[in-house]
């Protein structure tokens, strides 16, 4: 496959009007308009004149077409799953069912309004209680909240938990301990729940150092937070110990559910000892990500954290009717306006109730199979960072192509060229040259060994040909792309 | 149902490959006493077609707003949704795309997100944007955060008039922030200007407020400039054809519920947290923001930038916790900013007020219904009292085919979108006066 | 901008998986599966064995997945209104508005059995019964069907009424004179429906030569039919005289409606003397023409033609009620299964009712102007075939570039590589290197410029740099097909 | 609504242009006396909003299959369209582009209508077939023009077990083609084999027939073939999965609706007409057809082949008219059959069978309630005799919330798709004691 337009295997065809100007600000014409209102059928309002707005905002003035052609041409210049293979590590990229987006599509739910009389949103209510009870079973956890919009805020809403937690304790405490190999968010959160950051160093294993957590941890100490696979894709085999360590000092634990899909159906965060959950349904659960979001991370916990759940929960009355119970004294509080990214929900409900427990499971195994086959198909060429079997994904190196000037980044751009997603690269920050693949388990052996090829391909460049890699994107509608000038001649508006 | 493609001979293969002999051999080094030894109590799976007939008769337990005549506001607004904008901001390569890590296969969202940005911008009269946060009362925690950041100071004053629900959410994130809002009074309806003396970090002002009423804005925000505070003003994106902008009355900081910029009610998510603000707070602002730049042939294209800000790169110094943000709507919000343009938002926005101010003339002429605050000018919405628990009016009116409210103490809000008819609101009219006979 | 696939401005991603097969047969892996039926909740039925099949068909056993990005991958080969501008002659390009998808997704429409009980279809029987008012306003005709599920289908059954209505009259008659410059279907149409054709040239105007017909026509031409603005995107000025000389011999008139969105609300059929009329709604009324249909093709006809249209018709009761009119002795019978395309007529409704009276009007002016506008543009190099002022729709000649060895065809692949579709070429049979141009009403003018410039520069290339016009397209998923091959080696299937 | 983007300005110099002065001057050379000097008796324009407000009014008029349960047959079914089927065949490339006319634009529609024909001839077992026509009833209709076209023969022999609808058909498309169908004695619910002479052109066998039974059809297409005549077959394309397909059990050509092939039920339209025929006849089908060829460079791509037979080529010689057809309907019915696979295709079938027998069974429990047709074998759908016209029993189920149908004479036909459930059989079977105790 050559750099040329056409000679790409699968090339779309290309999109029109290339005289055309490329932005919606650029389309403007004065006087041309999509929109289409009815007349007025009341008396003039009367907003009085100190009030009124007195020049109009520059927005586009476009025709209905104009706007179609040109979101159908950013369309086409974006990639999803739906195009092709994403193995993003961390993110597990699954196939987003269709049957999902058709429940969101229900009148029944898409035109609810979240303030309407519990009379009227009896099935909405019963979906989330249902919801409930399904998440809670597969993290074993007592109840749970569906507030937070996305993991990172169900991070910052568990922490809160912990927060009240040690607060009605009277005990506040004023540290979180994370693994040196944590996402960024799990710092980010610690510190806008107003916790310090207190590390722990991953072994030679790539599991956290055991002996190091015994020496940090005290009893000001508020929680570990982790999650199990660990974002090296490595099972904590030291889970209990790890956890009996925190307990010890009154320290509560939480789990980060960004790679539950690891252990669906197979083990539960609280039967390892967590206290709180997080879950990421647009990871786990199948929900489409929308190019950057929107999602949901509803947390979960276990009976002593449940006091301080977010209020309202939803409640079934002694004759069968579900309302909000507001009348939760120690909760703390509000985390989303209104009752978090219900449309997203309905979509992880179908996925889950579609699946049902055995599927989950089935979910689980297969994402581990693809992985653990999909690191042995490339391992010769790129190791895998520490030695321990990885679950649903694995953290590999470039390292071995560092000598021929050849970067993890180099080898994800060439992995574009040869028509894939690349891997997540230079994460996370303990691996050099980190490749970390997550193929998820709604990949085919074909599809696995295409990649595997691609990547062995580029492998063999590096050696042979590095300006190939140097050189990739050339596949794409634009090449690589100058961020530093991005960030000093800030340019992030017409 | 079940999305795994394996085949039995792939599976096969594979564990072949590994050297293994089961599917359980990939979990054998897991301890034994974490492991579920039984099946997962969730109902079996369904398939596709029982699972939507499951769904759809949940659905049918709702009674949604084609059903009943909406009229509630209180945050969220049954606006028109135009059918161009789901049928392009839901385009299966936008929907099912990760955030833009590699720029050169995601242009298409860069560049709406770059698009969504500029039109923010414009809309509120402010300098910078992002790509979106979860909705607008955590928009607010988080033009809280920045304020508290860039002023070094610690106070944080709220309007009596902003939404009980943003104040809870400011109380609960202050928690872990070490704040608690300091809720100024409400007089008849609005506030007036406090004094901002030098500790207080932000003055948040709503604005149409929560009662849709027009608070004396400018007042309020020379105030808070006086003080050296920043002015933080939370905003209908709706209101600005005809409202003059944030930007104009003074605001440092916009924050918005973007639910009414062409995005369905979905009982109440997802949503999009707008916000905006001032060039010398860029290097604070939370979130994904998407910048122009050139490749390496000099082609313009888009990438995140400013990431320096950012958990991934910055981690617990990081300005905000936020990876996974409501980028899919911002696109959706894109497309129908783009399809009203700005005769079109200043029309809806003249539609809207029209509409509100015949509704609070024609529901004050049913005897025992008055406006709670009297006189004063409002937008789209307004709070009505009646001799009775306003509960109970709402209930009555449920029955009678109307959605009304929130219920606020005693009063019942009222909101008009351009989508309401004189016809919709005389029936209001109508049935109130026999839900109050 | 170059062949080169990245440096195409506007060109999309590539579709993923390169090494993976490319048609759903060669996807296939046995036992792999999409589907996904509930469990057999009744005994086994009881099929007898000599009736069952032996062997399973070979169908592609797939999964969701391989769906998916299958079809995507397809639909990114595929050029439409959404994805640019799309000038084909005839065809009527237009904007096809989102509205009207969204009419036709409602349950209330798409989950209708067309032989429900009338009780049960009253909505649909009323949609029905105000749009057959509103195509009959605007053809100035009595009363419509709308089973021709398309135009040529439209042809057909009017054929068949005027045979209808002269046996009524016991006069069979064996002749129908259509134009040398008529569309294929309609000499087709005359064929299937036992009538001879009778061809009638066209003048040097372009037009149907009046005194050629005086002497064609006698008591043995059963009609006429012709399009006006006819396939040249003339109007036919002596429409009267030409009304006159069939109506004398006691022949009937027919309109082909393929160009009628020329003079929507300036002209009428009726009003020209037609007696029968269809509309193609894939055309004039912008439904969706799916890549070759569905379309719809209602046929509306005059007082004296009422009695024989198909059966049944929706009449409205004296209580209001809707009803199936199946009472008509001599009706000519069933042309559709059921009732035609019902969801592509809902779509037209909501185009027709959504624009009003002076909507359609306005989308006739705007399509002739934008027709003329384009056609001004080029003309310079692409002269028109005939003199008069078009319509909707131009017919121009590249034969200027043959002697620099340049076909039409050449012209049209070219312009392609400059990003549009090209126009309809070696239409009508009678114009040499005939490029046939139908801009319609929703483009704009800077589409029309970039158009103008693309045929432009194709012309001077013709003459400078033939050699770049004989090699396109290149930016194109495949380059020029060979169909003599596909015609030699028949290869219909797997 | 307007779609038109033309503002002042461009009208203006457009116009410039063209030397004209105004929009009028278009149309001058028309002749006065047929322009149309009123504006449209037509409703003014409505805004989109207002327009769907309309058509849902309308659309609400009507009981659709998710709020009564749908049994009826008579050729159209509700069988469950998988959500997959038009998130694909919705796309807006294929939605809105027109006939291939250009291949290298329009591989997509061009690889798909291959892949449609590759599987119509794999599930009939015949060896071609072509990219849709307009529906079943005018596939037949097609399918007797090419027998007649291909014997030279006069005489079209009709089962008087085919669909009245498609008989109906012949008989208008025979006032042109100059041939009335014969149609055949029926004899409890099926044919027997009739003499076949040498002026029979087709005979034509509806196979599960209109009342779901099975017809001795190997005998009937034997009686065909001895005489020289094609056998034409009218087959469920869902049929297949269970039953020996047209091209073994002697049919020539196989005719049937497509609707069934996930595409909605849509009040009658669009379906797809679904033909199949041997090689021999290829340059006699109808229609376009899609044929797999190479570039100039060697790669494989498709086009619109054997264009010869077609209407824009050989005009009044053409084997038919048709020219727009029901593509989209078919690329539709590629992503379902894809989805249902051969093993899908069979449970499926075998799904419809079983609850077909169980209701059969269940009813006929009923009193008063009896098989039209005692002890032939069938496959979804049978038909029931009451002690009562069958059009009241049609009346007071729907009633009682269901959907029987249609009424054919004194009978009412019953048809079980995999959707249906035993409880809805069962219910079914309390509702029909109900109407006719
Ligand atoms: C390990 C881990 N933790 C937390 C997060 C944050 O989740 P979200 O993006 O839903 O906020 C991510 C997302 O990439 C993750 O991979
Ligand atoms: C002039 C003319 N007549 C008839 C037809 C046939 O209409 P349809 O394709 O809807 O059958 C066409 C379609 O291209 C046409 O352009």
């Amino acid at each position: 496959m050559t750099a040329g337009g056409r000679s790409q295997i699968g090339a779309p065809v290309r999109v029109s009007d290339p005289a055309l100007p490329k932005t919606l600000d650029a389309l403007s014409r004065p006087g041309r308009r999509a929109y289409d209102l009815p007349a007025l059928d009341v008396p003039e309002g009367t907003i009085p004149e100190e009030h009124r707005r007195a020049q109009a905002p520059r927005l586009p003035e476009v025709g209905e077409r104009d706007l179609v052609r040109h979101f159908t041409r950013l369309a086409q210049r974006n990639f999803g799953v739906d195009t092709g293979f994403y193995p993003l590590g961390s993110c597990s990229m699954k196939y987003n069912p269709k049957v999902a987006d058709a429940a969101a599509a229900m009148a029944g739910f898409f035109r609810l309004h979240p303030l309407q009389p519990e009379s009227t949103v009896q099935g909405a209510l019963e979906l989330l209680w249902l919801f409930e009870r399904a998440v809670c079973e597969i993290t074993g956890m007592a109840r749970a909240t569906f507030q937070p919009a996305a993991g990172a805020s169900g991070e910052l809403t568990g922490l809160l938990l912990m927060r009240a937690y040690h607060e009605r304790q009277g005990d506040p405490r004023r540290r979180i301990v994370i693994p040196d190999s944590a996402h960024g968010t799990n710092p980010a959160s610690v510190t806008m729940a107003g916790y310090d950051v207190a590390e722990v160093p991953s072994d030679a294993r790539g599991l956290v150092d055991l002996s190091a957590l015994q020496k940090l941890v005290d009893s000001d100490v508020a929680g570990l937070m982790i999650t199990n696979p660990n974002t090296l894709g490595l099972f904590e085999e030291e889970i209990r110990e790890l956890a009996r360590t925190i307990h010890e000092v009154g320290g509560l634990l939480y789990y980060d559910g960004a790679n539950l899909n690891a252990i669906l159906g197979r083990v539960r965060p609280g039967d390892m000892g967590f206290d709180i959950v997080h879950m990421n349904t647009h990871k786990t659960f199948a929900t489409p990500h929308g190019g950057g979001g929107p999602g949901a991370g509803p947390v979960a916990v276990t009976e002593r954290v449940v006091p301080f759940l977010p209020k309202p929960l939803v409640e079934r009355a002694a004759d069968g009717r579900f309302f909000w119970d507001h009348d939760r004294p120690e909760s703390i509080g509000r985390i989303h306006g209104f009752h978090g990214n219900f449309a997203v929900l309905v979509r992880a409900y179908a996925y889950v109730f579609g699946l049902g427990g055995d599927g989950l499971r089935e979910v689980g195994e297969r994402a581990v199979l693809n992985a653990r086959y999909l690191a042995e198909r490339i391992r010769s060429q790129y190791p895998l960072a520490y030695p321990g079997p990885p679950m649903h994904e694995f953290v590999a190196t470039a390292k071995p192509l560092r000598r021929h000037g050849i970067r993890a980044m180099d080898v994800a751009k060439r992995i574009i060229d040869l028509g894939f997603y690349p891997s997540t690269v230079y994460f996370p920050l303990i691996v050099e040259e980190a490749l970390m693949v997550e193929p998820t388990e709604t990949e085919s052996k074909e599809t696995l060994d295409a990649f595997a090829d691609a990547m062995l391909q580029a492998a063999r460049e590096a050696r042979e040909d590095p300006h190939v890699l140097h050189e990739a994107p050339v596949t794409t509608p634009v090449r690589r792309l100058d961020e530093a000038r991005a960030a000093r001649q800030l340019k992030l508006r017409w | 149902m079940q999305f795994a493609p394996h085949t039995e001979d792939d599976v096969r293969e594979m564990l072949d490959l590994l050297g293994l002999s089961s599917m359980d051999e990939l979990f054998s080094h897991l301890p034994a006493d974490v492991r579920l030894e039984r099946a997962l109590d969730v109902p079996p799976g369904r398939s596709e077609m029982e699972l939507l007939g499951d769904l759809g008769r949940l659905a049918r337990r709702n009674r949604h707003a084609d059903e009943l005549v909406c009229f509630m506001g209180g945050g969220a607004y049954d606006h028109y949704v135009p059918a161009v904008v789901w049928a392009l901001a839901g385009r299966s390569e936008l929907q099912t795309s990760y955030t833009p890590y590699q720029p050169e296969l995601s242009q298409g969202i860069l560049q709406a997100m770059f698009e969504y940005q500029s039109m923010i911008c414009e809309l509120t009269g402010l300098e910078v944007s992002n790509a979106s946060l979860y909705d607008g009362a955590t928009a607010l925690v988080e033009a809280v955060n920045l304020a508290r950041g860039a002023t070094g100071r610690d106070r944080v004053l709220v309007a009596g008039t902003v939404d009980p629900r943003y104040v809870e959410a400011l109380e609960t994130y202050g928690r872990g922030g070490g704040y608690g809002p300091e809720v100024l009074p409400m007089e008849c309806g609005v506030v007036r200007a406090p004094d901002v003396g030098d500790d207080v970090a932000c003055l948040v002002v709503q604005h149409p407020n929560v009662f849709g009423a027009l608070e004396p804005i400018r007042e309020l925000f020379d105030a808070a400039r006086d003080g050296g505070a920043r002015a933080i003003q939370v905003f209908d994106p709706l209101s600005l054809g005809v409202l003059a902008p944030p930007g104009e009355v003074g605001a440092d900081i916009a924050v918005g519920e973007g639910q009414v910029l062409g995005n369905h009610l979905n009982f109440g998510g997802p949503y999009l947290g707008v916000i905006a603000a001032r060039m010398r707070d860029v290097r604070r602002l939370p979130g994904r923001i998407a910048g122009e730049t050139v490749d390496v042939d000099g082609e313009v294209g888009y990438v995140l930038t400013l990431q320096a800000r950012e958990q991934h790169i910055r981690r617990e110094k990081a300005t905000s916790n936020i990876c996974t943000n409501q980028t899919l709507i911002a696109v959706a919000a894109s497309v129908y900013l783009a399809w009203l343009g700005p005769d079109g938002l200043r029309q809806l926005g003249e539609a809207c007020a029209a509409k509100a101010a015949y509704a609070a003339q024609r529901l004050t002429e049913v005897p025992g219904v008055s406006l709670t605050f009297e006189g004063g000018p409002f937008f789209k919405e307004f709070a009505l009292s009646f001799d009775r628990p306003a509960g109970e009016v709402q209930a009555a009116l449920v029955e009678r085919g109307f959605l009304v409210g929130p219920v606020m103490g005693e009063s019942l809000l009222v909101a008009c979108t351009e989508r309401r008819t004189r016809d919709e609101i005389d029936a209001l009219g109508e049935a109130m006066k026999e839900a109050l006979g």
